[in-house]
């Protein structure tokens, strides 16, 4: 795979260029998914054709009659991104082969397709054509924005929202208090299709995240990339704060940022760096207090959510590390 | 305007995804609904996110309400998000607004110069008040919403200020009620007016 | 050839110059979707077959497909039609002019594999062209016509022939040599649009192409949607002169004109009474009017091709100068006021100045057979009605109380 | 309606979408919008990367420019500025 190392200066000489995702798109100011875009963009080898599942995104991007895609785009609906990829994929493969746009100067068909859904089309509705794409070893890289709930139709629970948390169909109420479940463990349900290739990334980590999804796109096969993204709107976090969140969730191993091949886990940047020294890895308390959706867990008498939290994080940390031989 | 002589008030808001303007209508109905009065709220429903432009709608009369629908001819228009308050957009928050009827600003301008800037015709009434920097200092957020249910009621004397009191509550809880209250209170004393001038009409 | 009606629409699909199908089997289409891999795996047909999960990805894929400059194809049946229905209406929205074949069979409950038009005309509101064929050689021939009027009028046409009664039934198939049925269809065209306010004066190729970037499937909302669903239909009422003129052309190649295109009548110059419907039926229907003729009965046959989009002018024409016209609806409209052929044939005819009595025969649902001496009932009760009913305005036929 | 609307006639095929979003200011969002002190910038480049409405205009050598018509005033890059040479302040 691609040693390739993102300069980024280089990238950003290229996005002056080609400036794939306009500004005056109308997602939320603050929202990672935002950033995600850019990122997936700066790291493509080659011209690129974008599916997105209904979500934030499609919504926010495309308000008829603008938009902000500078790349060719297609949104068809929530639950078969990974289908419609599949199609263009195969038609690309069939068009290109029969030569019947060569030297026809107003069409390419060297590029590479890309599909992105948020978690409610990747964890729920839309697992089902996923894995029938990954099964099918369809030649497209799938991108998870994971903003762990769905932030499109106002904050409602999904199988990636994590425990604890508030949503306005898990409300804080007097029994119940907030989702009682766990996040659904998606880039293992991924990697046991066979896929070749699947990452976590966190925006934060720039030069891990680009360089993961660079690997993605030169995947021989289909590629699944879990990105973390920071939604002020469902979590009640400040703006500005959204970089900082992303980091907190790595450095306490909420979300720790690691890639597999071939079925090897490798951890890579910062989390490779708390395995080696676990001094580093921070409570769970210090990325759950920035968030509105958490706050009814720091009261006292909620404490044994923050330790239930915990527990989770440290058991799946434990998990991970064998998987990664460590 | 005397309201008593209005049978139904319709009041039109305007503003960004975030700022509550929604919220700001629903404090307002329930108020009204909670003064013995029939009343409506809504939105105009576009996908929700934060900084986009939303429009809100308020109606209250003394009598059930039929009309359903947006509002076109508002007697009062608010408009929550000072960069609303620019030449481009006049047309649209001024739209349908009835003669003498009231124009709702947030914005650091006084109320005559908003006029002139904005060339407002002279059959509006228009009030103003820094609803952002009052929002900012006491409630510690850009959401001017409560802020100018204080403007509403310098205004008009269309409640009183108990039951938006008791709406704000309603909406909120503890300290952020009382912060959306004083926010609210300080409106009612900054709040500045340039009145319409006497139209004739034909 | 002898094929069954299955293999008739695969080998329409083979010839055609199909670049991508994308597919999932469902009784009784499956033998479509068997032929189809089997000229892939073959070497016989240059397509990439997607072997979907679903039918909902069936539609998806072939929807992805046509956007990015294929010639699309998938078929289904029944409730595989209806796990598609979400993507109907986008794929017929946003243009793609996909072909589909639906093999016609009932819904479920109770489950039952046989045939009737309930998925079709469930799908009617869609926004595709359906075309009704009456036996394989048709089923064939509607097929070659449907990428050709898809990618002219750029509507996503439905080719449908009933379940069993024509999939599987092996009949004699006049098949097109290989090369006519290519040149005829060619391969897919790429439309060229204008975008100035993002590329400019230059006329571009619609669709997803690096090159000319395009936006497909953005939001609306309530300052654009109208207009555009008027415009969607408006420019369904613009397929019917594409239709004739592909039908006309493929007469010329085929010797198979279906004169004229959108309904076919049988002896109906002085006929009193007629039947009106759709599919394999009709040829029974022909086969008894010619029984009640030598009777001296005058009774006449309209076999319907065309449903979407409504010949509504053509049957109002056709039907005003009946005595009494009996409906075959092969389908039920649950608390409806009639089946569904029935309800528009009604209403089309509502504008004339003379109406005829109109009665509706719901019949041979889940694949229940209508009978010649059943059709023969309805002639004698049509023969005979002398007013229109007050009701029941819907007969079922071969039924027990 | 407005009379800028366009009519269905006029309309292009299928939906697509005509105009691009950078005609469409959501600088107006903004209460908060980032000043930068040219003399603190050490251009990394991180205010360009981390900003996710695409605003920061960056050539890799200069202090990145923002455009403000565009800005919705989120304020990352002011958090992630490592020398504290962006500064939010009132529209």
């Amino acid at each position: 795979m691609s040693t390739w190392k993102p300069d980024i200066k280089e990238l950003a000489r290229k996005e002056l260029k080609t400036r794939p995702i306009e500004s005056g798109h109308r997602l939320c100011a603050g929202c990672g998914a935002g950033i995600i875009i850019r990122q997936i963009a700066m790291a493509a080898r080659k011209p690129i054709v974008w599916i997105t599942a209904t979500g934030c995104v499609e919504v926010a991007t495309t308000i008829f009659p603008y938009t902000s895609w500078n790349v060719p785009w297609a949104h068809n609906a929530f639950e078969n991104a990974a289908a419609v990829g599949s199609g263009v994929e195969a038609a690309r493969k069939k068009l290109y082969r029969s030569k019947r746009f060569q030297g026809d100067p107003d069409v390419e068909l060297d590029y590479d397709v890309v599909v992105l859904g948020g978690d409610g089309g990747t964890y729920d509705i839309g697992l089902q054509a996923i894995s029938g794409a990954f099964e099918r070893g369809d030649k497209i890289l799938y991108v998870l924005y994971d903003n762990e709930a769905y932030m499109n139709t106002g904050i409602q629970r999904s199988g990636g929202t994590p425990f604890g948390a508030r949503t306005t169909t898990t409300p804080v109420g007097r029994v119940i208090k907030g989702k009682i479940q766990f996040k659904k463990p998606i880039v293992d349900i991924m990697v046991a299709h066979r896929i070749p290739y699947a990452a976590t990334i966190s925006s934060a980590y720039w030069n891990d995240a680009i360089v993961k999804l660079r690997k993605g796109f030169e995947a021989e096969g289909p590629a699944f990339i879990h990105a973390f993204s920071t939604c002020p709107l469902g979590w009640g976090n400040e703006t500005s704060e959204t970089i900082k969140i992303m980091k907190l969730a790595v450095e306490t191993c909420v979300f720790p940022l690691y890639e597999v091949e071939n079925g090897q886990y490798k951890l890579t940047g910062p989390t490779l760096a708390i395995a080696k020294n676990p001094d580093r890895k921070k409570p769970v308390e210090e990325y759950l207090k920035l968030q509105a959706r958490f706050r009814h867990m720091l009261r006292p008498e909620n404490k044994w959510m923050v330790e239930k939290f915990q527990e989770w994080v440290d058991r799946e940390w434990e998990l991970l590390l064998k998987k990664a031989g460590l | 305007m005397k309201w008593g002589d209005v049978p139904l008030i319709e009041i039109r808001w305007h503003g960004r995804g975030g700022q509550g303007v929604w919220s700001g209508s629903a404090v307002l109905a329930y108020a009204a609904i909670k003064a013995g009065k029939y009343a409506q709220s809504f939105p105009q429903f576009g996908p929700e996110r934060l900084g986009g432009p939303v429009t809100a709608f308020n109606r209250i009369d003394d009598e059930p309400i039929v009309e359903r629908g947006p509002i076109y001819e508002p007697d009062i228009v608010i408009v929550i998000d000072p960069s609303l308050v620019k030449p481009r957009y006049v047309s649209s928050l001024i739209e349908g607004l009835k003669p003498g009827g009231k124009l709702l600003v947030n914005s650091e301008g006084d109320p005559s110069s908003i006029r002139s800037q904005l060339s407002i015709p002279d059959e509006f009434e228009v009030w103003s008040v820094d609803a952002t920097t009052i929002a900012l200092e006491e409630i510690g957020r850009a959401s001017p919403n409560t802020t100018m249910l204080g403007l509403l009621l310098a205004a008009t004397n269309l409640l009183p200020i108990e039951y938006l009191e008791e709406g704000i509550r309603w909406r909120w809880s503890g300290d952020v009620a009382q912060k959306n209250i004083n926010a609210l209170k300080r409106a009612m004393k900054e709040a500045s007016v340039d009145r319409a001038k006497e139209v004739i009409r034909a | 050839m002898a094929l069954n009606g299955d293999e008739a629409v695969a080998w329409a699909v083979k010839q055609s110059n199909v670049d991508v199908v994308s597919a999932y089997p469902i009784t009784p289409q499956t033998i479509i979707v068997e032929r189809i891999s089997e000229f892939v795996n073959d070497g016989e047909m240059d397509a990439e077959f997607i072997h979907v999960e679903s039918e909902h990805s069936a539609l998806s894929a072939a929807w992805g497909a046509a956007l990015a400059g294929a010639r699309a194809f998938t078929a289904t049946a029944a409730n595989g039609l209806a796990l598609m229905w979400e993507i109907l209406y986008i794929t017929a929205s946003t243009r793609a002019p996909v072909v589909m074949a639906v093999v016609n069979r009932a819904l479920s409950a109770p489950i039952n594999i046989h045939n009737d038009h309930s998925d079709t005309m469930g799908a009617r509101d869609s926004g595709w062209i359906q075309i009704y064929s009456e036996d394989a050689q048709e089923a064939y021939d509607n097929t070659i016509m449907a990428f050709k009027i898809a990618e002219q009028a750029l509507f996503p046409v439905m080719v449908t022939l009933d379940g069993f009664t024509i999939s599987h039934t092996l009949q004699n198939v006049i098949v097109l040599p290989d090369d006519v049925v290519s040149d005829f269809v060619g391969v897919r065209k790429i439309p060229r649009i204008k975008l100035p306010r993002i590329h400019g004066e230059k006329e571009i190729p619609l669709m997803l192409n690096p090159k000319y970037p395009i936006t497909f499937g953005p939001l609306d909302l309530y300052d654009y949607y109208f207009e555009h669903k008027v415009q969607q239909n408006e420019a369904m009422k613009e397929t019917f002169p594409i239709i004739e003129r592909v039908h006309k052309e493929y007469g010329e190649i085929s010797g198979r004109s279906y004169e004229p295109v959108f309904m076919i009548p049988y002896r109906t110059d002085d006929a009193d009474v007629v039947i009106f419907g759709l599919s394999s039926t009709m040829s029974v229907v022909r086969k008894v009017v010619d029984e009640l003729r030598a009777e001296g009965k005058k009774v006449g046959a309209i076999r319907l091709r065309v449903f979407r989009p409504f010949p509504a002018n053509i049957i109002r024409k056709e039907l005003s100068k009946f005595h009494a016209v009996g409906i075959l609806d092969r389908c039920i409209s649950f608390g409806g006021e009639g089946g569904p052929l029935f309800t528009e044939v009604r209403s089309a005819l509502y504008r004339s100045s003379s109406r005829p009595i109109v009665h509706d025969y719901i019949y041979g649902l889940g694949g229940r057979d209508l009978p010649r001496k059943l059709i023969v009932k309805i002639f004698e009760e049509l023969l005979s009605a002398r007013e229109e009913p007050e009701s029941p305005v819907v007969r079922y036929v071969g039924v027990r109380e | 309606m407005s009379s800028s609307l366009v009519g269905w006639k006029d309309l292009p095929l299928g939906a697509v979408a005509f105009i691009s979003a950078k005609e469409y200011p959501t600088g107006e969002w903004a209460v908060f919008q980032p000043k930068i002190d040219e003399s603190k910038c050490i251009k990394c480049g991180l205010c360009w990367m981390y900003c996710p409405d695409s605003v920061y205009r960056w050539d890799g050598e200069s202090v990145p420019v923002p455009d403000l018509d565009h800005c919705k005033g989120c304020g990352i890059c002011e958090v992630e500025c490592p020398t504290k040479a962006i500064q939010m302040v009132r529209v």
